[in-house]
């Protein structure tokens, strides 16, 4: 443990912003040196948020690795960064969907520096908002991962990108404006004059009314960006418009920094109007997981397909939240890392189709398995993980989330069980009218994935692998926060 | 004579002459807005541009009626009436009234003169304590050239500009080619 | 006739004949008249109170001469726009002068 | 529990025998993908070193006392404690046993019978991820370990369905099976829920103590059997989620034999059994089970009796013999419906390797047509299947008739004879059907030469490398046939063993009746006499007697409607109501409202700027009316 003082969390979210300076500088024209430099500074996160996966001391447990400066004095701002079991698997799952989605980038042409460019920022963003225990800063990280969005869809983006990129704007803004006075409201009413989260979240810092006012507001706001029916139309409109790299980021880490926020801010700092807000999370939690599965049925866009399933999934990570138990917190959270790592692969391969096939449209496919059967598997894979077949990732968080669901909420819970089905019937259909039957002659001559451009979806396949035979690897890690935390609560 | 000034009093006298000018004035006025045609306007304006100076004569101040029969009715209504007549036929385009807006501007017009009138009606107006009475042309001349110099050379300085400007504008505007 | 409020009626009155002048012609010469009576309502205001109020009986009166050269100012000024637009819209019609419509 | 994995040969065992054919999935999938015959050496070793395992713990505890139980932690979360482990007892070591038995013969014939298909390792992967799944949820010891791997094998039966993906129907199969099981499932997870909330502990062995009707009431128990039971209906496909099995018969023939008749379809049953004190506990689901049973077996033997296709007919009579096996274990004879079960694993996986002969041949799955291009040429298949059918319809001496007794002795002992009735016209009619297929073939109305050499192959070998492969694919028949011939004599051993442990639940499982006997084995024969009459003897018209009567053929062949119903629901209620519905309220309420929304605050900005029109007139009269407003206001 010499090394106990190494500030991991700033070089992680630093080596972001230093990629975005270095990609900066670097001429538009050499865009081999740019892709070169943009892996170099996404495997460094990468490398370290595992690392720190690993590292951290589940005897131990609270927050680890902590960097707490002061920065601004008057209003107790502090540039505080911690890890604790909430936020490492978060990292984690944010650095492999970065590393990943670099690579899958790996053959654009169009704008190289700047989609780059914009992918560090983002990336930054969502890191700051994952390790930071600062509301103030929080709320910055929060809105600078939001901007890059529009450009990384409005540029690089397809089918109806402008529409796209200008609703995920709007959407997520209007999310953000309903937070802002969130805090503000907080922070003047605790009277500790700081945006500290650990001194905020002491109990008796705010009355039931306040937390019960400051919750809601908290929870609508990041709950658009989590997707959180009837907030969702903004996610599939905006997953279809993103590009195929963007998309992994979007889905598998920007919508869990909503429900992230949920848990950080909403949950920790008003835990009564958590309680109280329960019954509503949890009815909207169920419609969005119903709802999800149904309209998926009716899509005949992949990527639409992938973003009402994402909206399906969102809602169980929202049903194990609104459950006020060690189970849902640790389901939800194991299924925010769970829904990343497949939707990224999803993306990933439907991208890789999108680029040799140019199409999307699930009527024009067809027999996909037969031409390029790598590619396939892996979108396969991905799909059955959504589906919940055991020892993948998210059967685990489901299994968690249902059960203290049904616990909680039987009726609820039995309905978003049923959903299951539905779920099961629209992936299968998907897969089965894309992936099965005749060939579509007009694509046999399309090259299949190779070795190489298959690294990222082999990361990716292999945890989810991984997660969903040991998942007592992850939920080791989840429990360590999640077990005092609901002891705590009054 | 004497009679003649017993029975007609300087004050009456004054009476009428200031009743005359001031329905000299408002007949002026009335003329310069109602009609369509430009040029009853013009006359009009001119009419009540010599009522005020008359006003200007029975507030004391011949000079300034002077000037304002001078300024205003020698030079500006003068020149509105060479820009009717020697430019294209500005005066023959006799747009309709729209009633509406007739009714409107009467109405915002009212609602200002009621305004003004009763902020006259009820302010208690108070002369200053010490007023002089020196009302020389003299001392006008005097003043323009020591205490309200710089405002009387950035008067001057403004009409060049404006002259200048005038030219400019509508000499491009002859240029350019829309 | 030596009262204050007179005048300052009388001015009111012109002044109020000046806006309304202004608001209803649509020729812009007509609005430029309405806006000479305006002018000339607020010079007798001045007069008035200098005739009446004011300590300094000169000041208004040099007022008054400012008001007049700013409006030769004014009248040379807007006579030569109203040409520009007429030669540019070929009508001196306000209500086609709507470029700055948002 | 103490003792390292090493140390104990039990549990290396259990270990080597349950997750080597996981290794063997992944190594195919992820390395040894373009070698198929690397493939499938990896795959048959694999399950090679099952079977020894399997015999080997079977050997070792013939005489087990107590369950053995070995779990290590696979996930905490806050009092949630699931455990990986296995359970040896009796029936976990039979169930396991007949699995490896089934999967390895199955995977050395798959050698001949799918030998030069372009997808051979996926082919040999899927059977290894099935046969991994399989025995692993045989000997779980948890209710949520046994879900866990009963969903992975639902999976594996779907991938290895949809396995010739390109044919529609196919993939269409795989996904009906899927689904349909999982409605069923997802009863039976609420099922487990529902005991896991109210009993607090999943232990199988603690779901069948007595603690259970301690701590949960009868109604609970009664809700959470039947809807356990849902998952046994999907699974075993038991009224009313019976259409996905003909359906699954897309799947390649070793397939149909391995999954859809010997061992995944027969999960359902074994679960049944698995938690038998458990149901038997709730007379009222305990009768709604033997109503499903009956349903299910005659509504499928109905089915049987007029399709032409020879997989089809397996298919169905599958199903009807799951259901009998139901009603045996419903009837509350434990054995009984364990050992049918164990038969016909068996003489099924028999008659569909030997259909797969047939058809692997004459490239059709119609009997008439094989019969006409003179399938009786082939002797060993021939042979086999008659054995075979013969076993099915309960015909003594062969398995099938010893445990088919043995249901028939238990559900005689039940108060209503109602079942009983039912159960020997399932008999007669399973009799019937068999033998009208195999007589079709045996004696085809015109008999053309025989010459398997022409048709046979898929296009791909020459007749010597044929022969080769016919070989390889005979010699599991002959162990099959052997197996049917000589398990019946087993039945007192088998007993000792199973029942041994669940000593007090059986009650009346041995007590035959003499006058059953022969009433039942009448029944079949006078089945087997009526297929004669038709179809077999010289002149006969091979037009069975419901064939006769159109109406009810066409109700036959249209499996009873049920497909059309759920089809229709699907189309109109699932797609047309709700996903439409949804649909439309996503892109007019919620997306249009959000619009609606923004094109309000657009339209507001337009109406603004409106206001902005260049009409300097009106702006300056606003401007003047606010004034002199504003000023009025201030000043009175």
């Amino acid at each position: 443990m010499e090394f106990a003082n190494f500030p991991y969390l700033s070089t992680i979210l630093f080596s972001c912003v230093v990629g975005l300076l270095v990609i900066l500088v670097i001429p538009a024209e050499r865009k081999m040196l740019i892709k070169w430099v943009s892996l170099v500074f996404s495997g460094i996160p990468m490398v370290l948020s595992i690392y720190l996966f690993f590292a951290y001391d589940k005897a131990q447990g609270g927050l680890q690795f902590v960097e707490k400066v002061l920065w601004v004095d008057s209003m107790g701002i502090y540039y505080f960064n911690a890890a604790d079991g909430f936020n490492l698997p978060m990292l984690m799952l944010t650095g492999i969907v970065l590393f990943t989605g670099v690579l899958t980038m790996w053959e654009l042409e169009l704008r190289v520096k700047e989609f780059f460019a914009f992918t560090f920022l983002l990336v930054a963003g969502v890191f700051g908002v994952f390790m930071s225990m600062d509301l103030f800063f929080i709320f910055v990280w929060y809105d600078v991962s939001l901007f890059p969005m529009y450009p990384l869809i409005a540029i690089w983006g397809s089918t109806r990108k402008e529409y796209g990129a200008m609703k995920l704007t709007i959407y997520l803004l209007a999310g953000s404006a309903l937070i802002l006075p969130a805090i503000l409201y907080l922070f003047v009413n605790s009277g500790l004059n700081t945006f500290d989260i650990v001194a905020l979240m002491q109990p008796g810092v705010f009355t039931p009314f306040q937390q019960k006012f400051a919750f809601i507001l908290l929870y609508l706001g990041f709950g658009i960006l989590a997707g959180v029916w009837p907030f969702h139309t903004w996610s599939p409109v905006g997953h279809v418009a993103a590009p195929t790299s963007v998309s992994m980021i979007h889905a598998g880490v920007l919508m869990k920094l909503g429900a992230f926020g949920v848990l950080r801010v909403a949950i920790f700092l008003c835990p009564e109007g958590w309680q109280y807000w329960a019954q509503l999370m949890a009815v909207l939690a169920t419609c969005g997981i119903v709802y999800g599965a149904f309209v998926g049925l009716a899509q005949t866009d992949l990527k639409y397909v992938i973003g009402y399933s994402s909206v399906s999934h969102m809602g169980i990570v929202g049903l194990g939240l609104a459950t006020v138990t060690v189970d849902g917190l640790n389901g939800a959270v194991f299924q925010m890392f769970a829904h990343g790592v497949m939707t990224a692969l999803l993306f990933s391969s439907v991208g890789y189709i999108y680029e040799k096939t140019h199409t999307k449209m699930i009527p024009e496919l067809g027999g996909m398995s037969k031409i390029m059967p790598v590619a396939s598997g892996y979108f396969i894979l991905a799909a059955l993980a959504g589906i919940g077949v055991p020892c993948l990732a998210s059967f685990w968080a489901e299994l968690l989330v249902f059960i203290s669901a049904f616990k909680t909420y039987p009726v609820r819970g039995a309905l978003a069980i049923c959903a299951l089905v539905v779920g099961a019937l629209f992936m299968l259909r998907v897969v089965q009218r894309t992936f099965y039957g005749e060939k579509n002659e007009q694509f046999e001559h399309l090259p299949d994935l190779t070795f190489v451009p298959g690294i990222p979806r082999m990361i990716l396949a292999a945890v989810i692998v991984l997660f969903g035979l040991f998942p007592s690897v992850m939920l080791d890690v989840i429990q360590v926060a999640s077990v005092p935390f609901i002891n705590g609560l009054p | 004579m004497n009679s003649v000034q017993s029975l007609i009093q300087p004050q009456v006298l004054a009476q009428i002459g200031f009743a005359g000018i001031v329905a000299l004035t408002l007949t002026g006025a009335l003329i310069a807005v109602f009609p369509r045609n430009i040029l009853y306007n013009i006359l009009g304006l001119i009419v009540c541009l010599t009522g005020v100076a008359g006003i200007f004569v029975y507030l004391g101040s011949p000079f300034i009626a002077l000037m304002e029969l001078l300024i205003y009715v020698g030079a500006i209504c003068i020149s509105i009436i060479f820009a009717i007549m020697l430019s294209r036929p500005l005066h023959l385009s006799l747009p309709k009234r729209a009633l509406p807006k007739v009714g409107l501007a009467l109405g915002v017009g009212a609602a200002v003169f009621i305004m003004l009138s009763a902020i006259i009606s009820r302010t208690e107006w108070q002369p200053a304590a010490m007023r002089s009475s020196d009302w020389s042309i003299a001392t006008l001349g005097a003043y323009l050239l020591t205490r309200y110099n710089l405002v009387f050379e950035v008067i001057s300085l403004v009409l060049l500009v404006a002259i200048l400007g005038a030219i400019i504008i509508a000499g491009y505007a002859r240029r350019s080619p829309s | 006739m030596n009262s204050l409020t007179t005048y300052l009626f009388l001015a009111a009155l012109l002044f109020s004949l000046g806006i309304f002048g202004v608001f209803q012609r649509r020729s812009l010469i007509g609005m430029l008249i309405a806006i000479e009576l305006m002018l000339n309502g607020a010079s007798i205001n001045f007069m008035a109170f200098n005739r009446f109020l004011a300590p300094d009986p000169i000041v208004g009166q040099i007022y008054t001469l400012f008001i007049m050269g700013i409006a030769a100012a004014e009248a040379a000024i807007a006579l030569s726009i109203i040409v520009a637009v007429f030669r540019r819209l070929g009508s001196i019609n306000i209500e086609r002068a709507q470029e700055l419509r948002g | 529990m103490t003792s390292s994995w090493f140390q104990d040969p039990t549990l290396l065992a259990a270990m080597l025998g349950a997750l080597l054919p996981f290794v063997s999935f992944v190594l195919i999938m992820v390395f040894t993908r373009p070698y198929p015959k690397l493939s499938a050496t990896i795959s048959v070793a694999a399950v090679s070193v099952s079977v020894i395992c399997a015999l080997f713990l079977l050997g070792r505890h013939w005489h087990l006392e107590h369950p053995i139980q070995y779990t290590t932690k696979w996930l905490v979360s806050g009092e949630l404690y699931v455990p990986f482990g296995f359970m040896l007892d009796q029936l976990s070591l039979l169930m396991l046993t007949i699995v490896a038995v089934i999967s390895f013969l199955v995977q050395v014939y798959s050698l001949g019978y799918m030998a030069g298909d372009p997808g051979f390792s996926r082919y040999y992967a899927f059977q290894s991820l099935f046969a991994w799944a399989m025995m692993t949820m045989s000997i779980a010891p948890t209710m949520l370990q046994f879900y866990i791997f009963w969903e992975l094998v639902g999976l594996a039966s779907y991938l290895l369905i949809g396995f010739y993906y390109e044919k529609f129907s196919a993939s269409e199969a795989g996904k009906k099976a899927f689904v349909m099981t999982r409605v069923g499932d997802i009863a039976f997870f609420l099922g487990i829920l529902l005991v896991l909330l109210n009993f607090g502990n999943l232990n199988i062995l603690d779901m069948n103590s007595v603690d259970v009707t301690a701590r949960m009431s009868p109604a609970l128990i009664t809700l959470c059997a039947i809807l356990i039971f849902g998952g046994v209906a999907g699974k075993s496909a038991q009224f009313p989620l019976l259409t996905w099995l003909p359906d699954a018969m897309e799947g390649p023939t070793p397939v149909s034999a391995l999954l859809h008749s010997a061992t995944m379809v027969a999960a359902g049953v074994y679960m049944f059994a698995r938690i038998f004190p458990f149901f038997s506990k709730s007379a009222t689901a305990m009768t709604l089970f033997l109503a499903i049973g009956m349903i299910t077996m005659l509504l499928a033997s109905t089915m049987a009796m007029v399709t032409r296709d020879i997989k089809q007919v397996w298919a169905y009579s599958t199903i009807s013999q799951l259901g009998f096996m139901v009603m045996g274990l419903a009837a509350g004879s434990y054995f009984a419906g364990v050992f049918h079960l164990t038969t016909h694993a068996g003489f099924k996986a028999l008659l569909f390797l030997c259909s797969g002969v047939f058809i692997h041949a004459y490239e059709t799955n119609d009997m008439y047509e094989i019969g006409r291009q003179g399938g009786r040429g082939l002797k060993i298949p021939m042979v086999c299947m008659t054995l075979g059918a013969a076993a099915l319809s309960g015909l003594p001496p062969f398995s099938g008739f010893f445990s088919k007794e043995a249901i028939m002795g238990g559900l005689a002992g039940l108060h209503n004879p109602i079942w009983l009735w039912g159960g020997l016209l399932g008999a007669f009619l399973t009799a019937y059907y068999s033998f009208r297929l195999i007589f079709l073939i045996l004696f085809p109305s015109k008999i053309k030469e025989p010459h398997h050499g022409e048709h046979g192959g898929h296009g791909h070998g020459d007749d010597h490398h044929h022969a080769g492969l016919y070989w390889v694919m005979a010699w599991p028949l002959i162990i099959l046939a052997t197996v049917t011939l000589v398990l019946g004599l087993f039945q007192t051993p088998l007993e000792n063993f199973l029942v041994g442990h669940y000593g007090g639940a059986e009650g009346h499982g041995g007590g035959h009746h003499a006058w059953l006997l022969y009433v039942a084995v009448g029944l079949a024969l006078s089945g087997v006499g009526l297929a004669w009459l038709e179809f077999g003897r010289k002149g006969a018209s091979q037009v069975g007697f419901v064939e006769r009567m159109e109406p009810v053929k066409t109700l036959f062949a249209e499996r009873w409607y049920i497909d059309h119903f759920y089809r229709l629901f699907l189309d109109y209620v699932i797609y047309g109501i709700f996903s439409n519905l949804f649909t439309r309220n996503d892109r007019q309420v919620i997306d249009g409202g959000i619009d609606g929304i923004c094109r309000a605050t657009v339209g507001g900005g337009r109406m603004l700027s409106f206001l902005q029109s260049g009409m300097l007139q009106y702006n300056l009269m606003v401007m003047f009316a606010v004034l002199a407003l504003v000023a009025l206001y201030f000043f009175f």
